[in-house]
């Protein structure tokens, strides 16, 4: 292995990260094989669309260097992580829906103005077929309000107070554990029937609800669940003289 | 057993339109029968019943009869929505255009319609059927089943010929995207 | 419009048990005459038709009979898991081609499968199985004890054969993942 003073050379080229260039390591995936340097700098000259790169195996290659390196080398190290979330930070950005107007050919921009009236009979063949519908009625899931019209009404219950309700369950819990990539994870409607289980008919604080021993990230997955439920209408809060307090089921 | 009891019964706990194969299906005969009797079975409601068989968003379902409409509405109370001018507007688009993407839209109306995409998703009329693969990777908006049922329509080819833009609906044809999954609710109603 | 018919409407689409107070009040008859008229109305359901007029919970409601259970269990199962036609092409080829990545899906398809693919992970009739020893790692994909369940099945081997693809079903057997791994509850209250 070449000694550090023997690359020193090679090394003093002023690049975007500066004159240190990151660590030898290798990434391979389908759209890119290659050292990380070299991925910035493909990036960063526009010469290849991270779209196409998935990043998962970019940080694993970084993670594995970190892991395997045991004379870090402090400088190198700083260059690369700032190589890779440069990349991440451009990732995001990519993916992240935008309003841009798409591209389109010269003949769909000339054309390019406000055509709404053409729909004018289809909006009203609409509102005819609305009117004939409205006569018919159905079973069930015709006559239940929509959730998303339920109202729900936290009367003088303050953003303050929950929040204040949420901090005091953080203070509770017990730092989050590392967890395997890619675990799957509840999604938001089924912790919302763990919630709304959890929540008793009668009033009351959360600090009782909520037993046991939990996580940071639990409690905020929990507390998200338990707004959601809050805005559709089935469960309850009110704030007492001490204490902000919660219910299962609608305000009757 | 009869099959016109037997879908009688199926129909009368069907909370969606059924289509004549899921009813064979369940019933354990051959479509056409089903067919056959679907046909007697509307007859004899029409005839003898306050209720009627219809088709409705790509499949059969029971309602009441439109007479019964005022008894039905003073029973139930129901609460009306009524989807203002401009949420009209987008919805057409956005059904003669699918899958449409917002900034398309936007061209049409020649104003922003963010809010009433999003007004129209909530009330689950119109959803997200996938990216489009340009920048930005824009979502690309459709309508609902939920939007034939309201709509009184069987298919999007119940929708006037504006003339134009059929080929997108051609594209999309009748296969609509189901329902947005709904948020499991926690008191099964058991038949 | 007779009571009859109107009280048939009511309950049709009544959501709970319905008193003779509210029926009465809907339809604007005497509560006398509704009970009348509910009993000619059970009488002609028990002899024509496949539901029934029941006095439960302190009300009336229609419901089917119970000679028809079997039948209305078998509709409504599948019913309450409708999938869309891509959904179930996605989900077909997970079921033979698993552990399957999200791309080798694409591959076959020949189209994205994203919001596919997520779509029957939230409806728990897929999972991950792991990772693939792969550059980029992807996630790999199988179905789960609930796929069998909605599609009664009672392993893997009922599939039909296709002619290809078994040997990676022989890969990964009738040892199926279980149902995704589901967080103790909290204890359980009726609701």
């Amino acid at each position: 292995m070449a000694k550090k003073s023997e690359l020193a050379a090679e090394r003093a080229v002023v690049g975007p990260l500066g004159v240190t260039s990151p660590p030898e390591i290798h990434i391979e995936c389908e759209a890119f094989q290659g050292s990380l340097g070299a991925l910035f700098l493909c990036v960063h000259d526009h010469k290849i669309d991270l779209l196409d790169v998935p990043m998962a195996p970019i940080c694993e290659a970084y993670f594995h260097y970190v892991l395997a390196t045991t004379d870090t080398d402090l400088e190198q190290a700083a260059v690369a992580l700032a190589a890779l979330a440069y990349l991440l930070e451009r990732k995001a950005w990519a993916l992240i829906p935008t309003e841009q107007e798409e591209p389109e050919d010269d003949a769909l921009s000339i054309a390019a103005e406000p055509y709404a009236h053409l729909f004018e009979p289809a909006v009203r063949n609409l509102l005819e077929r609305r009117e004939e519908r409205d006569l018919l009625f159905f079973r069930w899931s015709e006559n239940v309000r929509h959730p998303y019209e339920l109202p729900f009404d936290t009367s003088d219950v303050q953003i303050g107070d929950l929040a204040g309700v949420l901090e005091r369950l953080l203070a509770r819990a017990v730092p989050d554990t590392m967890e395997p990539l890619g675990k799957p994870r509840r999604s938001l409607a089924e912790q919302m029937l763990v919630v709304l289980r959890a929540l008793p008919l009668e009033f009351s604080s959360l600090d009782s609800i909520v037993v046991g021993e939990f996580t940071r990230s639990e409690v905020v997955w929990w507390f998200l669940a338990l707004l959601e439920l809050i805005r559709l209408g089935q469960a309850r809060v009110r704030v007492s003289e001490y204490d902000v307090l919660f219910a299962r089921g609608a305000e009757s | 057993m009869s099959v016109l009891k037997a879908l009688e019964a199926l129909l009368f706990v069907a909370e969606t339109p059924a289509t004549a194969e899921e009813l064979a299906t369940a019933i354990g005969v051959p479509i056409f029968e089903v067919e056959d009797s679907l046909e007697k079975l509307g007859g004899r409601l029409t005839h003898t019943s306050s209720l009627q068989l219809v088709r409705i968003a790509g499949g059969y379902q029971i309602c009441t009869k439109p007479e019964y409409a005022d008894i039905v509405t003073k029973f139930l109370q129901p609460q009306k929505h009524k989807l203002s001018r401009s949420l009209m507007e987008v919805l057409a688009i956005v059904a003669y255009k699918q899958p449409v993407t917002m900034s398309e839209i936007d061209e049409v109306r020649g104003v922003q319609s963010d809010y009433g995409l999003k007004q129209l998703v909530e009330k689950r009329l119109v959803c997200e059927l996938g990216r489009k693969a340009a920048p930005g990777r824009p979502v690309l908006y459709g309508t609902t089943q939920q939007f034939l049922h309201v709509f009184n329509l069987e298919s999007l080819a119940d929708l006037p010929d504006l003339g134009f833009g059929r080929a997108a609906l051609d594209a999309v044809g009748t296969h609509l995207p189901p329902d947005q999954p709904t948020l499991p609710l926690p008191e099964e109603t058991t038949v």
